[in-house]
């Protein structure tokens, strides 16, 4: 695992330039690079949409604003959260008149900044409402969902609040419909190896050779067990029990399935995952309304893979069906 | 004896010197329960505090203490970046518009940070986290200056109750955070907040 | 390094399989499974697009057949070519009465399997033309240019010829304008590690610490050199003279760049590099009419990356902005 | 001494034999200059050989060579597979619509394989190809036949002349295929495809 890199305190601020250089039509920003928007902000009437977090995960969190997505993105160091300030900047230049929806994951840091930035938009007359993503099953138990941290579900949720945003929702329309998302969204990860953040310069962990993480999240954060490397057959068929065991989907409903590289797991093993997850839930009369097979939330160079069941009714499906335009992200 | 600015100054360096020395054994501490980033954070803090020593105080040391927090905050937003900078931010408000303080001025400044930090993180005492480290050794220094202790045997007070809440948490679970997402493989590992705390509080107790 | 799979054997059915699980209003198969074509095949009226060539190469080369690129593409085992016979298969199927052309890269296994099917095809009296990728300028000299191999550079031409069809091309429009394309592309690469072909189970050679290896190519195959490893910045600035050293672009042109990823590479560490050429070719007044920066052909979980510089006119601009939906290449 | 369907067919098992003994040493070989396919290519043959050769060969045994050839393109279509199917395509054409053959035939057979693959790959000798180690070898064979050497004597001869024209190149750089990609780091190294018909060479020796 190895690097392609000037100074490692240069990573973030030199990507960054490198997708505004790549993107100049698609992302532009507020006040200092860290503040990404799109170059169409503040749409006016329509609900603005923000997120954030930290760096390391393209195409989350940035690589989602543009149409029928986000508006905004406040983008921090390499697995840290970006800072209030920031975020404030992002609300005020994205707010188009109808408030501000915050979308991102459920960790400590984001939360307290996101929190504190929302106090200072309530002193600027910014109505802002909150939606937390927590979808990682293998992060709490059922009866502590709340600790849930939040991972690549959070693409649905992005989805579904740019395609409501975008047909006219209110505040509370765009917070309800991302929250109803939520609530049928589920996902679970598997690491085969550890990621390196530039400024640390080696992994934050080691796996044997013949080892794999279950539940390990997008931070290389430990996940829950370590446990002999099992096919792929084997560990998508876990995930998808853990997940089907915490949302209940019945006979004959409909979901789209997100199989995620974490980084360095190729496409063709991502679609070896997909065929078994397919065929068991066409064993139960799940139908698959829409697969997305692909690098959509990653931990740089990790790799391993998770597995995303979002349950659709019609409302969520026409919305997920709504097209969309983004620097890492286009559906027609 | 009074407490000046250069005094809070010379512990802003203090606490950055220590961050710096420490920082490894932090980041270490992070990897086995969480994302490995606390070492960078408190380099990132260190660096901000030392700069932000170096801005004239002003003559209302708390209003210098608030802005010193937001200024952490503006270059470290990780959980203890921001954690941290709400600390300094309410330990500012309680003295606010004071060109001096007094011994006494600094056990309410740091009851209101851990009171600060409490607010914003929402954790409760138990759920290992910096709170458990802090928590003792606030209340430890409170009382060690209503006995009109000298500064440093409070001082020591301050750290020693630090170690020994730290230590007390060490065999449980880490029930907030990133950390707690790691269950029961972190019983027995020495919190990484907690162990900051223990660091800020020897750095501090240098003071007089 | 380490993969999630069944039986290395299962590796590449079962990797179709999943592709045609998750894509099946747009890749569908004639006789097995290893002849892939469009759902709407034959497409009436418009010249056939097929490629062929080894897996683990995703998204190349079956994920560009969609509309707007491909028509059909026979695929190997990894690293392998397909057989004459799933080529021809793949021939008959998409000929829509105005011939095919094959566009592939530049491999001996690849090159004469297509002949043998392009002799056969002709036997049935489907004009084909053959259009070689010869993209890489890592290996061989300018003198020798018709030995060099074939990488990413094929993106490009599949866009390219994929819009000419569209467009109304005939046999020889489409076949020449694609050798048009080809010949204003190069490319150059350098990997920082090795991948594993999981039938081998081990990697195909081995990269020290600090060293990267210069010039490799997609197939794990040992490049011209292997040196330390530099920074962002140098490696990205050697590939790019090494490319300008051999096409000619002029003060004032405009061309088309990709930065593609081999695989473990992570998007961050790309754009980190993409900032460097851009700014390069702004210096020397070059403009970037459009950039692609991701993972566009790959080595299964090599890490690397490869830069592609396409010289563009008029004419070659106008087919690249044309639409097009693959399961891997959506551009609107 | 005439050779019949079952010679042929034996001759094929061996070759199967061969390719599978020596697999991994192909591997290696390509792994150096190329991209490590080679023993997985060669056990591919092996296994459309081995069931081809339990087929009923027909009356034709000419015939039968040539849908050989085109069974192992359809399993192993890479460079070596592809060239070996043209092989045995082109020597199954010069011995149509015979039922029994010749050792005579098994020059001109090898003759026309060799013409069979320098037609379908287009590359020169000395370009360090499976070409350099199989002309002598087929040459040496057309020889031995003409001065109507023993079957035993002939096998030998090829595969020495095999083995000969192997090593003559190896000092030189690859000038096609993907090996020619590598450059002078090709120089020294055995060429995986000259390796290869030095094992088929091998293999059929035992004929007679
Ligand atoms: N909600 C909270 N309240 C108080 N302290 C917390 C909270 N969450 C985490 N901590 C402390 O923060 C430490 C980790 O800090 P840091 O590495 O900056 O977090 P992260 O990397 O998860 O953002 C933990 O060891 C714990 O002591
Ligand atoms: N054009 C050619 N003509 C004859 N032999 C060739 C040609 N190209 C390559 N070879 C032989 O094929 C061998 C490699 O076979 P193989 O591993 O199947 O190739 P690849 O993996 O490149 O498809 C080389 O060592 C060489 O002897
Ligand atoms: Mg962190
Ligand atoms: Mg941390
Ligand atoms: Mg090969
Ligand atoms: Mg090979």
């Amino acid at each position: 695992m190895k690097k392609l890199l000037n100074k490692p305190e240069d990573f973030v601020p030199e990507m960054l330039e490198g997708l505004f250089l790549a993107h100049p039509d698609q992302l532009s920003y507020e006040e200092e690079i860290y503040s990404v928007v799109r170059t169409d902000a503040p749409v006016q009437g329509k609900v603005g949409l923000a997120t954030g977090g930290g760096s390391g995960h393209l195409p989350v969190f940035l690589g989602y604003v543009g149409k029928g997505m986000l508006d905004g993105c406040a983008v921090g160091d390499v697995f840290n959260s970006p800072s209030a300030d920031q975020m404030l900047n992002v609300t005020k230049r994205i707010n188009g008149g109808k408030g501000v929806v915050y979308i991102y994951g459920n960790y400590g840091g984001d939360v307290m900044n996101f929190d504190m930035s929302a106090e200072m938009a309530d002193l600027e007359d910014i109505p802002v409402r909150t939606v937390l993503v927590k979808d990682d099953v293998a992060s709490a138990p059922a009866d502590e969902a709340d600790r849930r941290r939040g991972v690549v579900g959070m693409v649905f949720a992005f989805k579904i609040a740019g395609a409501k945003a975008d047909a006219g929702g209110s505040l509370d329309e765009v917070a309800d419909v991302t929250e109803k998302a939520l609530a049928n969204t589920r996902s679970m990860g598997v690491a085969l190896s550890p990621c390196i953040v530039p400024r640390v310069g080696k992994p934050g962990f080691t796996l044997g050779d013949g080892e794999m993480e279950i539940g390990m999240g997008i931070h290389g954060e430990p996940g829950i067990k370590r446990e002999p490397l099992q096919t792929a057959d084997e560990v998508s068929t876990r995930m998808l029990t853990a997940i089907l065991d915490d949302l209940n989907v019945a006979a004959g409903e409909r979901v789209a399935v997100m199989i995620n590289g974490l980084g360095a797991t190729p496409p063709e093993e991502l679609y070896v995952l997909y065929r078994n997850v397919h065929k068991h839930l066409a064993d139960k009369d799940i139908s698959v309304h829409r697969a997305y097979v692909g690098e959509y939330a990653t931990s740089m160079e990790m790799a391993g893979a998770s597995l995303t069941i979002f349950k659709l009714d019609d409302e969520l499906t026409e919305l997920l069906d709504a097209p969309a335009h983004t620097p890492f992200f286009t559906q027609v | 004896m009074a407490i000046t600015a250069q005094d809070i100054q010379d512990a802003m360096k203090r606490v950055a010197a220590g961050f710096r020395t420490n920082g490894d054994y932090l980041t270490e501490l992070d990897q086995a329960v969480g994302d490995g980033d606390l070492g960078i954070t408190t380099s990132k803090i260190a660096d901000a505090l030392d700069s932000y020593a170096d801005q004239t105080a002003g003559d209302d040391l708390g209003k210098y203490l608030a802005a010193g927090g937001m200024a952490v905050n503006k270059v470290a937003s990780s959980t203890m970046g921001t954690l941290l900078a709400s600390g300094l931010m309410s330990a500012g408000k309680v003295v606010r518009g004071k060109e001096v303080l007094e011994p006494s001025d600094l056990a309410t400044m740091l009851q209101a940070a851990f009171e600060g930090l409490q607010a914003r993180g929402k954790a409760s005492l138990g759920d290992k986290t910096i709170l458990d480290a802090m928590h003792p050794s606030v209340e430890a220094i409170s009382q060690a200056v209503q006995t009109t202790e000298t500064l440093a045997t409070a001082g020591q007070k301050l750290v020693d109750a630090a170690k020994a809440g730290r230590d007390a948490v060490t065999p449980l679970r880490n029930r907030v955070g990133r950390a707690s997402w790691v269950g029961e493989r972190t019983e027995g590992s020495v919190d990484p907040g907690c162990e900051a705390w223990v660091i800020i509080a020897s750095s501090l107790a240098d003071i007089g």
